[in-house]
């Protein structure tokens, strides 16, 4: 019997009797990559193109990463369903036990957050080593350490790499792991879809890392055309990775909205809903909506390359403001991919360490929409010296400067929580108000860049450069530590040392301040952005900040430390609720079994109700079950 | 299978009757899924288009159409685009009668599929005789050959996803238990033919 | 709000008060680029430094609310307690949006008042201006210095339409004059910088990018790439710019004129498009 | 999910320690074979005139073609390049004599205002060449047209640009233009210098590959 018709009773569906011969792992997969990589650079040089060397390096990154799918055991679903074979809808369990399980397709939303932490930890590594060799290259103005063209590709590979990192370590790990668990689901709305989010990351890494092997890409994050249409082969590997990521937010972003809209529990109204499901949320639906078009002018890109069409080069017809306008169209819009769930954490951490209520829930959600609409509309305020269309900058500047109201109503939201609290200090708490204070610098300097007078002294500077680097790694980074500190026990089931994390947060906090504030200096005092030299009397400044960069790394590297001492060294189950927080992944016990609910929960309660005494429980874990028969609608619970 | 041989395999028993895996649940997600996932591609196509009219509107070095572009032929495009609004429109009523008549869905499906497919035929057709070099033939060519290839793409993607429907169309396959899911995918075929009618009238007739 | 939350509250708005008097004071102190050679840099100048006056207070307040919190409200006994269950207050929260909103209207009219008051509202009027007379430069006529400034990879050369479309390697401008850019490329984006003229724009091959600078103080500037132009795009800087007085001006345009004479410049043009326009040698 | 068991820490131990040993062999393979490397740097010699120095330089269409200084093993044999290398250390406050043998055929100048020498001594250059019959020619020039520019020798921190003419379709096979002119260096420094004719075949706007690798069309001249 293959599908049972709903009667009554619970669905009993069998699994697919047949299977691919060939057995799916991870070892599969590369070994088919190797293959794949292979047979499309022989089909793109055999095409004898102008430029057979881009087609066929085009061709082999993109076929590699096909066959690395398929070879990991994506295509078993689909290929079953084309051979006619019965297949059940939802996914069959891990066919792997034990650690294996993490190295191999899993269609667990536990494991993949698992996956997905490990994952930017170590993309978060390899561009941190990419930042070293940079500071390093410019502890001296002249000659290089590094040579330029070099020193240019480390630029290059590190913007990107953090790129990715920055566009995912959040909604990837936290947001895969507890965005189910917060809403009560057992299941994700497309849980291949899920996995496919992760499995596209470790190629767009290799792939990123493979460019040194064609001689590096010297363009920067950006890309600009026609710098990058004259770049080598390196530059192949910016246009599949970054595609391989947006394809990677696209697909995450549609099963993450359908799984919000569609998979709540029953009492998990809207306004019930955590507040970093929000934060996720929004981040999603940039995600899914921006990403397509930084997809669509990659491909341009890649056809320019390959075809020879001329979309960018402005004396054949194209133009670089078409890259300049769809890049950043894309682009700002991702920025804020970075830091709206990393707004999430914060406002969901302080109400736990705070404990209180999160105040003004509602402003909150409205600020965090706000901030994903207003989004749409500011790209042009990175082109305000490009020449284009200057009438249109009054309205860009004051776009770009409404922004700061609704993040605005994010700091007042804190300070509302804050005010009167009983804060516990501990480690995740550190970091949030951390993620305050640096948030706070990187926003502000933000307002000196949006107004176009001054932005024409400060664009394209060091200025610019510290800026980003203040909301980012002082704002995002910091969130996601705060959410590693807080999560990793009912991640891992370890608690990381909170003595070692303390000394971590001051490490980090003082380093990075150090290293970045004067970065503002330099921007003033005409230090442009990606320069492998700069002028004489700068090396002090420059070498102050890279003495405190490589004291910010080695934070990282004792952040490291921590995390794998924790994790693998420490044989202690942390307790269920080490903080005594109220929301529902914490009522849970740890270790989590494969099914998060035995029952689908009936949400009775908000997860911030601190310091009211006849609070109801967050959720009724010992819910009827039959429940998720209809679906996992959010119908109101008559209380 | 027996409970016991799944559990050996290391499938958890969750699977044999868990609520959550439901028909219905599944009828849910999907269609919200597709529209979401209809919106993304939708941006894709709009690139392009902001492409198109950008490009036009700039017109550099006086290069958008030059005098070496010979305007490709409107009734290979009309056929082309004619033959992918059939498929889509087969494909909406295989789905529709996919719960209730598994035969006349498989055969809407089969000539969706003939019709998709020859539509790639025209398309590669109309390539083979473009009449413009990309390299020479200004903003215009870039265009026509950057959307019509990325829409090419999609619906031979689209075409393989329409063979697990055929295949999947019978009495018992996973087509005709899960109606939600060609329905879904027929709303991403309209998609596409309505992107291949835009396309059809702005890079034909603007 | 009840006697804690003012004594609270009081505390914090003395502490601000007073920090802030002194922040900002300490602000006005610092010197901002780009200074004062020419009307544009100091109407830079003057905006940054309202932007500091204005942010000292906001960062301020943040930080000390920050501070305060951390030591005033947190948890000193052994049990954990909870926190008063106040879920918002509507009207602080319409306070502080329209607090927000005021500040960004305030500086957004500022920055809109910059645009058309000095340097870039021009721009939207620049097509009286004519190519190629050849006359002095001068602020009486209305007719601007054109100056045409030319990317390429890895150098900028500046050529005088109104002597004749001579070229110079190095930039050099008479005082007290209107001058217009116009910024174009012959391969890649660059973005001319004239750092302490306060000007800044991009460089794009095909384009007539037009921005103005009116020079009011002699002086030597740096120029500089400010767009991701490649390998040596950090050596794309030449310290050499000079606004000197308008006979020294004359004097020095005289001698390149002198020699320029045997080199064959192609005619002034607004833009050169790169050849070959496509892939090739 | 991770279940409470016996400690076996030294497995442990061994799996986190191979991992991050194999992970930082591959980041220092890496870093040496790509980031660290460097051409090599040639010293001027001195000559017996006054306190005065001189490079002797090869341009080539391709490496493999070289004639004076062959660089087997070059990742780009295909490449157009400067030989032998692209670093010249040279003593500051002295005369500076560069000969070149250019081999490479003309491609043109972008902006032809680089047509013309400037910041040499005697603002002209010594040129051997051969004329369009194939004739070998010699003389001092100041200025040569544009389109007949295979490279150019610039430093524009010194302002010291300097033409070089390609070599006429009817030259001998094998023969070269010899190009020859002297600057004075000022003070201790590191200036960059490069060729500012597009010559990187094969990329948009011939800036790419040669012209934007290090060790090929540009290099460092270390003044000291």
């Amino acid at each position: 019997m293959a599908i049972a018709p709903i009667v009554d009773g619970p669905s009993i569906i069998q699994s697919s009797e047949r299977r691919i011969v060939v057995p799916t792992n991870i070892l599969t997969g590369i070994v088919l990559a190797v293959f794949g990589y292979w047979v499309g650079e022989q089909l793109g040089n055999s095409f004898l193109l102008n430029d057979a060397q881009n087609t066929g390096v085009l061709l082999g990154y993109s076929f590699a990463s096909i066959m690395f799918l398929v070879g990991v055991g994506f295509a078993n679903y689909p290929l079953a369903r084309l051979f006619g074979w019965r297949v059940t809808p939802q996914p069959a369990g891990d066919d792997h036990t034990g650690a294996w399980r993490y190295l191999n397709l899993s269609l667990d939303h536990k494991v993949i957050g698992v996956q997905y932490l490990v994952a930017m930890l170590m993309a978060m590594l390899f561009g941190g080593i990419g930042a070293m060799l940079i500071r390093t290259s410019l502890l001296v103005p002249d000659p290089p350490i590094v040579a330029p063209d070099k020193y240019l590709t480390l630029v290059s590979m590190h913007s990107v790499m953090m790129i990715f990192v920055a566009s995912a370590a959040i909604v990837g790990p936290f947001g895969n792991f507890f965005v189910p668990l917060m809403i009560g689901t057992n299941r994700m709305a497309f849980p291949r879809l899920e996995a496919l989010s992760f499995w596209l990351v470790p190629p767009a890494i290799v792939i990123l890392l493979a460019a040194p092997i064609f001689g590096g890409f010297q363009t920067g994050w950006t890309g600009y055309t026609p710098l990058s249409e004259q770049a080598d082969q390196g530059f192949d590997s910016y246009i599949v990775g970054f595609t391989l990521i947006g394809l990677a937010l696209v697909v995450s972003g549609v099963n993450m909205l359908t799984t919000v809209i569609r998979l709540r529990a029953p009492g998990m109204t809207w306004i019930r809903l955590p507040i970093f499901v929000w934060g996720v949320f929004s981040a999603s639906i940039l995600g899914t909506f921006a990403a397509p078009i930084l997809a669509a002018a990659l491909i341009m890109q890649g056809f320019d390359r390959t075809l020879n069409t001329t979309f960018f080069i402005s004396s054949a017809g194209g133009s670089p403001y078409l890259w300049e306008n769809l890049f950043w169209f894309f682009g700002h819009p991702e920025v804020y991919i970075f830091i709206l769930p990393a707004f999430g954490i914060i406002l969901e951490l302080l109400p736990h360490f705070a404990r209180k209520p999160l105040w003004g829930y509602r402003t909150a959600v409205v600020g965090l929409l706000g901030v994903t609409l207003l989004s749409w509309f500011v790209w042009q305020h990175h082109l305000f010296m490009s020449g284009i269309a200057p009438a249109l900058r009054p309205f860009f500047m004051f776009s770009t400067e409404m922004i700061s109201i609704p993040t605005g109503i994010v700091f007042l939201v804190a300070f509302g929580t804050l005010w009167r609290a009983r804060i516990s200090m501990s480690v995740p708490m550190l970091f949030c108000l951390g993620f305050l204070f640096n948030f706070l610098i990187g926003g502000l300097s933000g307002v000196f860049l949006s107004d176009v007078p001054s932005d024409v002294t400060l664009h394209g500077s060091y200025f610019s450069m510290a800026h980003f680097h203040f909301t980012i790694v002082g704002g995002e980074i910091f969130a996601i530590i705060a959410a590693i500190y807080y999560w990793f026990p009912k991640m891992t089931g370890r608690m990381l040392n909170q003595t070692l994390g303390k000394i971590h947060f001051w490490w980090m906090m003082i380093a990075f301040n150090m290293a970045f504030m004067p970065l503002f200096a330099a921007g003033l005092l005409d230090m442009p952005r990606r320069v492998s030299t700069y002028a004489v009397d700068l090396q002090t400044l420059n070498d102050w900040v890279s003495i405190w960069a490589f004291i910010l790394f080695a934070s990282m590297l004792f952040f490291a430390f921590n995390v794998i001492w924790s994790w693998f060294f420490t044989f202690k189950v942390a307790p269920a609720n080490p903080w005594q927080v109220r929301s529902i992944e914490w009522m849970l016990p740890t270790p989590l079994g494969r099914r998060n609910f035995e029952k689908i929960p009936v949400f009775t309660g908000s997860p911030y109700d601190y310091g009211n005494p006849g609070a109801k429980p967050v959720a009724d874990l010992g819910g009827p079950s039959d429940l998720g028969r209809r679906g996992f609608g959010a119908e109101p619970v008559p209380s | 299978m027996s409970q016991q041989s799944q559990q050996s395999r290391g499938l958890p028993n969750l699977v044999a009757s868990a609520p959550e895996w439901s028909t219905d649940v599944d009828a849910r997600v999907s269609s919200v899924g597709m529209w979401i996932f209809m919106g993304a591609n939708a941006m894709l196509f709009v690139a392009f288009f902001f492409a198109f009219f950008y490009l036009r509107a700039l017109n550099n070095a006086d290069n958008w159409m030059n005098i070496w572009t010979v305007h490709p032929r409107r009734y290979i495009g009309g056929i082309i685009v004619l033959l992918l609004v059939a498929c889509a429109g087969l494909v909406v009523m295989g789905a529709r009668s996919a719960a209730k008549a598994p035969s006349t869905a498989r055969m809407f499906f089969w000539l969706a599929l003939l019709a998709g497919v020859l539509c790639c035929g025209f398309q590669v057709y109309e390539f083979k005789h473009l009449g413009f070099d990309p390299q020479m033939g200004g903003g215009y060519a870039s265009v026509f050959v950057g959307l019509k290839s990325v829409l090419m793409a999609e619906i031979v993607v689209a075409m393989i996803w329409l063979g697990t429907h055929i295949a999947q169309a019978t009495p018992i396959g996973d087509t005709t238990a899960r109606p939600a899911s060609a329905a879904a995918f027929g709303n991403f075929l309209v998609m596409l033919a309505g992107v291949g009618v835009v396309a059809y009238l702005v890079l034909y007739f603007i | 709000m009840n006697r804690t939350d003012r004594t609270h509250a009081l505390r914090l708005l003395v502490a601000w008060a007073v920090l802030s008097v002194i922040g900002v004071f300490i602000a006005l102190q610092v010197h901002l680029p780009p200074g004062d050679q020419s009307t544009q840099s100091v109407d830079e100048t003057s905006l940054l430094d309202l932007m500091l006056v204005i942010s000292t207070p906001v960062f301020i307040g943040v930080v000390l609310f920050i501070l305060y919190s951390a030591f005033a409200f947190r948890q000193t006994g052994a049990v954990l307690e909870d926190g008063p269950p106040n879920h918002g207050n509507f009207r602080l929260q319409v306070a502080w949006v329209a607090i927000t909103a005021v500040i960004v209207l305030l500086l957004a009219v500022i920055g809109i008042s910059g645009l058309s008051n000095s340097a870039a509202a021009t721009t939207f009027a620049s097509s009286q201006a004519t190519l190629g007379t050849v006359g002095s430069a001068g602020t009486a006529s209305g007719h601007r210095l054109q100056v045409q400034v030319i990317g390429q990879q890895w150098w900028f050369t500046y050529r005088y339409p109104d002597f004749g479309g001579v070229e110079s390697a190095h930039l050099m401008l008479p005082v007290d004059t209107n001058i217009e850019f116009h910024v174009t490329s012959t391969d890649v984006l660059h973005s001319f910088w004239a750092y302490q003229l306060g000007v800044k724009a991009d460089a794009n091959p095909g384009v007539d990018n037009i921005t103005y600078v009116s020079t009011v103080n002699t002086g030597s500037f740096e120029v500089r790439c400010a767009e991701l132009c490649g390998i040596w795009h950090g050596h794309m800087a030449d310290p050499n710019g000079q606004v000197v007085s308008q006979a020294d001006f004359a004097t020095w345009i005289a001698q390149v004129q002198k020699d320029d004479v045997g080199i064959s410049l192609p005619p002034y043009s607004p833009i050169y498009f790169p050849h070959p326009p496509v892939k090739g040698s | 999910m991770v279940v409470d068991r016996t400690p076996r820490v030294g497995g442990r131990l061994a799996i986190v320690v191979l991992g991050l040993a194999a992970l930082l062999a591959l980041l220092t393979g890496f870093l040496v074979t790509f980031v660290f490397h460097f051409p090599t740097t040639l010293t001027a010699q001195p000559t017996t005139v006054g306190n005065g120095v001189s490079i002797h330089l090869e341009t080539v269409a391709a490496v493999q073609d070289a004639i004076a200084f062959p660089r087997p093993n070059d990742p780009h044999p295909d490449w157009v390049s400067y030989l032998p290398t692209t670093i010249f250390k040279v003593p500051a406050n002295s005369v500076v004599t560069i000969s070149i043998d250019q081999e490479d055929g003309a491609s043109g100048l972008r902006n032809p205002y680089w047509s013309k020498a400037q910041g040499i001594i005697g603002g002209s250059f010594h040129m051997s060449y051969f004329d369009d019959n194939g004739a070998p020619q010699a003389g001092d020039f100041s200025v040569i047209d544009p389109t007949t520019l295979a490279h150019s020798f610039g430093i524009p921190d010194l302002g010291v640009f300097v033409p070089l003419q390609g070599i006429a379709d009817a030259a001998p096979a094998g023969s070269h233009n010899e190009i020859t002119f002297s600057f004075k260096t000022g003070k201790a420094g590191i200036f960059r210098w490069q060729c500012f004719v597009p010559c990187g075949a094969g990329s948009i706007y011939g800036n790419g590959n040669a012209m934007s690798t290090f060790g090929y069309m540009s290099g460092l001249l270390v003044v000291q």
